[in-house]
């Protein structure tokens, strides 16, 4: 075990990548000499050297399109793509050709690529840096949507992607970036696979639903719960497509209470979804509507004001007490159905 | 089948392709009537082009258009969904396409028949796309031809890519890249440019300037001749008559042989005219005059060379029956390859979408079976009953 | 009251526009001489000139971009996207600049463009064709999302899309263009607000919520139901941002059984945002869990395999039966809860 | 604040800018070490520029200077969140900026902050993005400049969509883009160029090449001049010295006035550098060196114009005072209106989205508002009680 921060368990597993196999190649602007503007890909290029770790021109349609040209040769390539709000550029190639190309060819041609995205907020950056796009691509058929919430999984997931022969997005939760844990880094080859959610914290009252950079403040969530006489149930999606949908299903079976939780406006997000599937596949075990907190149905707000946008303990804790039919700031005092 | 011709020799002049294209407008090396013209820097690439190597040029040309026609009547018997007709453009792909090697790779637009024929596409794989009983007609790496790209671009970048994996990997392969004028505007070709430049990627930029991108006249899309772009970027670039396989091939052959020695990208300009429609459901008389059709029909790339052909005592009946015969074979292949193609199975919609299994997917796929099984096992479960 | 197909209604909205506005401005592909490949704008640029009726260079980031620059000169453009398939090129101006400008500029710059999208599928088209990116748009801030289903509703919509003063994705149910039905030209001012969903049959037995080219199917669907002696109420949901609840919401309090039908994959569709949001507004009057019946998450397939990804009647009725607790292809024999 | 220099006569030269270019690779009016230099053709497009103008000039670039590195130290003291300095590149943005008129319209990307002073904004309104407290500063059409635009290359597109309606409108106005070397391997600064060529619209592609994009340096972006790229879709293009006030104003002016006299589209390269970080995040060591950043430091754009005023007998010690104390006034103003700029009200993150209401939107505005409401009637029902 090793402690790490998130950072770093994503460097140590781009370059156990690179080392595990000749044809993963790192695509992006500024991952070379700088090592991307997070360092992700810190020593990268001096280590394996400016074929495997590419300083692209400053085009995303570029990096993708060239990544699917790389792919159809046999590359591995990953792709960074600095911040969230610059995927758009690349939209048409991830959307168009990445997602479809494996279908297209019926099964000839694989598009095992990588596309790193560091998202969400929190961070009081300027526009376009804080941006949560997931839906998009879990609305796309044919890719795969990951997202890490601590460095363990950062260092396991980030090379199962590249590992993958499909397509996967990988988002990456920036303001959790320097958040520290242990990383076994052996584990690798055991651990759990890429389309797998997990419990984080078991309870009985209520299933919190969370990924990425709000999975931390869902575990806050439960402690806080918790001194209250409430059992939270934590459940860290990790895959948003496919989404394990089983490991939900169970923890609301159980429960009977769920709330969503993401950085993304509401309308159209993971949380529709997610609460749409699980009342199909729940809905006699239900007690109460599945709540969603999310950010709104706005753009992201300039920096003084991400608080009030962002998910957080007191919101999420509010829609807590809702599903349990506790006073909150909604529906007052509310018997459960 | 005609044998492939492939530029392999290298050549000293043509580093200096801008100040060869100085002296002349548009690269010809067969005039419109048919007779061989001199091209200083351009001829001694196909030199090595014999009589009867043209003569097999010939025939390919004849041949796709007939697959054309053919595949035109298919679709008006309504065999077909769609079909984008090549007429017109028979030397730009022949002339390009027989100068690639066996190991290149293609990536294509939608209207690149001709080229698929040369690189041993099935005819009736030729076919599926357009009959919409699949996604794709064939396996990219057994004829070294990517399917067809429609959004209008996207395939530069891929080719792009693809160079940048042959330089990877020590090989001295090259990708070309297929598109049409109208694709010229799109970012993607730019940006591919870009890439291609930045990283002297074996890559050649085949663009067909068919003059009209569906009712919009090059006009629109530049300015300036489209072979001017590429230099901006670092790209040497080539104009040449699209209707003339031999300066088509020329300058294949030297864009080529830069990339597999290290010169990096270079952008032809095939000067050319889409003589049908778009497509079958375009309709050309809403924006194009018919005297402009006609000025086009007098430099048929087919007509020259066989003029030329001609001019060099190949006999015109021969050939041309020995063609001909070729070419009928072809179209009643096809054509039965065409009905021969069956509807697919529901459930293959699910197939593919993902090379690992996928759990979302999974549910869907054997909820829509339980379905179809529905229908079966109590026809009175539908209303409409139409499946059972 | 006139008789017209939907292609001619939308026709004339548009031409009524460039007569009552000289900064409407027309911008696409081949919409001049050709009238666009379906002849929506027939005949508008001989009337109007090509200085209103403008055919663009082949790049639709440009179109949408130089429509982002001619609104902020004053001008109400309205740009035509060839296919659905084709608006993921432009996808970064319509996200990052045309959703955001008006919040980015505190209110200073208005965004009056609507973009016109051909979508979905039906018509035995090749790839990239038929598609339904709606979802997409719908999670986008800052963008207004509706779809039309008849004539009328085309008429009047497409004029009131352009007259709106935010930024519009006007979906056209393409294989509905030479649907035909009367039209009240003259209904326009008085024509019901643009973020208004519309009953179009009632029933006190399921609520179907359809938009766009699936209403056709819906009022199908119900005429069948009544057969069987169902009372199935149809919505139209003419819009997607703003989804109209309200309407929604009063049918399922009265019917308490909601099926919504799409073509676009059900992953993140409209569907899940639907049946997320009644979920929480009507739990309580919920009798089974929302339904939804869509294209598959799959690329849209080939031609001959459409029939088999589009919803069609029997898979809506299919819906009906399992949200009534009937016998179906799913549970089988389930009473609702 | 200086006099607007308008570039307002018609020049029978300006026709043919490629032949004007042939005789120099970057045009220079100023030297390093502060001599006037000629240069045919765009010698007489600031020869009404007085000696007093010139100081106004050297003011103006004084000025921004110092806001630049008053932002910059508030950055540093926390007060903003980040700052892209323009250090280095005050001739290219004042010399450009100074040439237009008040109802031209300016596209920037965020470096411009020289610009959007010469427009006349506010230095507390330049303040608030980087503060974090808005989403722009100012009313676009309050200064004839649109509020900084974050995507790269997004803005290209827009000046040219604003020109043409310059265009429809008759009016003489010119939009003008600002951009960077990196911009230009975007799609959309390509898309830019061909809308403007193919419709001839009255805009100004103004391209600060200061060498580098983040940590790439320009040789990735293009292998050749980036003033070379235009022509080839249509667009004469100029190369000037970016740190040379004069030239840009000239080139500047040239281009105006080809688009104002119905000329279309030109393309300006100011090659300049970057003296400091990208942004105040950056640390430009990792990847460039000392050497060349003393290079560049000798061709400072304002010592030049400092010692040109000098041999022209503007006693510096009298005009570097008067500049000074104006410099720091309006530091201190900016220091003052920075720290005075309010935190925004939590429900004002719903404002804006849309001109006209958004039921979705008004129903989460107002369960956010009972919401907050909740700390304000009971403190305990939060567990944090943060907020109350
Ligand atoms: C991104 C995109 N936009 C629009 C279209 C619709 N479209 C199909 S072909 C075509 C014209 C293409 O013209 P050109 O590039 O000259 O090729 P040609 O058809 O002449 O061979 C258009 C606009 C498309 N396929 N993709
Ligand atoms: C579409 C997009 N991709 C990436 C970025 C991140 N980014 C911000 S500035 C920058 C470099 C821009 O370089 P250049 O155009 O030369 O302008 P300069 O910063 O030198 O003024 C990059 C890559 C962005 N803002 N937008
Ligand atoms: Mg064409
Ligand atoms: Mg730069």
């Amino acid at each position: 075990m090793t402690t790490m921060t998130l950072a770093g368990a994503l460097n140590d597993g781009l370059r156990r990548s690179l080392a595990r196999d000749e044809k993963v190649v790192l695509l992006g602007e500024d991952i070379g000499k700088l090592g991307g503007v997070f360092r992700i890909t810190d020593k990268l290029q001096e280590e394996y050297g400016p074929r495997r770790v590419i300083d692209t021109p400053l085009a995303e349609a570029g990096i993708i399109g060239t990544a699917v040209g790389l792919a159809i040769r046999g590359y591995r390539p990953v792709c960074e793509i600095q911040f969230d709000g610059f995927i758009y550029p690349g939209f048409d190639q991830i959307v168009a050709q990445v997602a479809k190309l494996h279908y297209r060819t019926q099964g000839t041609v694989k598009m095992p690529i990588t596309i790193r995205v560091p998202f969400g907020g929190g961070i009081g950056a300027v526009e376009h840096h804080s941006e949560s796009p997931e839906a998009y691509f879990a609305h796309t058929a044919g890719l795969r949507v990951v997202s890490c919430s601590n460095p363990q999984d950062a260092h396991s997931m980030i090379q199962q992607a590249i590992a993958s022969d499909d397509p996967v997005l990988f988002f990456e939760p920036k303001r959790r970036y320097w958040q520290k844990g242990e990383v076994d880094t052996e584990l690798d080859a055991n651990a759990i696979p890429l389309g797998q959610a997990r419990v984080l914290k078991s309870g009985s009252d209520v299933t919190l639903v969370a990924y990425g950079p709000l999975v931390r403040t869902a575990l806050d969530v439960a402690a806080a719960a918790a001194d209250d006489g409430v059992a939270v149930e934590v459940v860290d999606l990790r895959s948003l497509s496919p989404v394990d949908f089983a490991t939900v299903e169970a923890s609301v079976r159980k429960t009977g209470r769920l709330v969503i939780t993401h950085e993304a406006a509401q309308s159209g997000g993971m949380g529709a979804e997610i609460a749409a599937a699980i009342t199909e596949r729940c809905f006699d075990w239900l007690e109460a509507a599945p709540a969603r907190v999310t950010g709104f149905d706005t753009p992201y707000p300039p920096a003084s004001l991400e608080e009030a946008f962002l998910p957080d303990l007191d919101r999420i804790l509010d829609a807590v007490d809702r599903v349990l039919g506790r006073r909150n700031s909604l529906t007052g005092w509310k018997a459960t159905a | 089948m005609s044998t492939t011709h492939e530029g392999t020799r290298t050549h000293e002049a043509h580093e200096d392709i801008t100040a060869l294209l100085k002296l002349e407008d548009v690269v010809q090396l067969i005039s419109p009537t048919g007779e061989r013209q001199s091209s200083p820097g351009f001829d001694s690439w196909v030199d090595d082009v014999t009589t009867e190597q043209l003569a097999d040029l010939y025939e390919d040309m004849v041949v796709v258009r007939r697959i054309d026609t053919e595949a035109t009547a298919l679709q008006r018997q309504g065999e077909l969904g769609l079909w984008p007709p090549l007429l017109g453009q028979e030397a730009a792909q022949i002339g390009s396409a027989r100068a690639l090697r066996s190991d290149d790779f293609v990536f294509s637009s939608y209207r690149e028949n001709g080229v698929a024929y040369c690189r041993g596409v099935n005819f009736t794989d030729l076919m599926r796309v357009w009959r919409g009983t699949a996604a794709s007609g064939w396996n990219p790496y057994e004829v070294g031809m990517a399917t067809p790209a429609v959004i209008i671009g996207a395939q530069t970048l891929h080719a792009t890519g693809y160079a940048l994996g042959c330089q990877f990997d020590g090989s001295d392969s090259v990708a070309i890249a297929y598109f049409g004028d109208g694709a010229t505007s799109q970012g993607d070709v730019n940006e591919a440019m870009v890439f291609a430049a930045s990283f002297q990627a074996p890559v050649v930029f085949f663009c067909q300037n068919n003059q009209w991108a569906i009712s919009e006249p090059v006009g629109l899309q530049s300015k300036r001749h489209l072979s001017d772009r590429a230099p901006g970027f670092g790209i040497p670039s080539m104009r040449v008559d699209g209707n003339d396989v031999l300066a088509v091939m020329a300058a294949t052959r030297i864009a080529l042989d830069r990339a597999r020695t290290g010169g990096g990208p270079t952008f032809i300009e095939a000067v050319t005219y889409r003589m049908g429609p778009h497509t079958t459901s375009d309709d050309p008389t809403r924006y194009r005059s018919a005297s402009e059709l006609d000025e086009w029909r007098a430099k048929d790339p087919i007509t020259r060379l066989a003029a030329l052909l001609e001019s060099r005592g190949v006999f015109p009946d021969e050939l041309g029956s020995r063609v001909n015969s070729k070419a009928d074979a072809v179209a009643r292949d096809m054509r039965a390859g065409c009905l021969s193609i069956a509807k697919p199975n529901p459930l293959s919609v699910f197939e593919n979408v993902f090379a690992e299994p996928h759990s979302g997917l999974e549910r869907q796929k054997s909820q829509y079976a339980a379905y179809l099984a529905s229908f079966d096992s109590d026809p009175d479960a539908s209303t409409q009953g139409d499946r059972s």
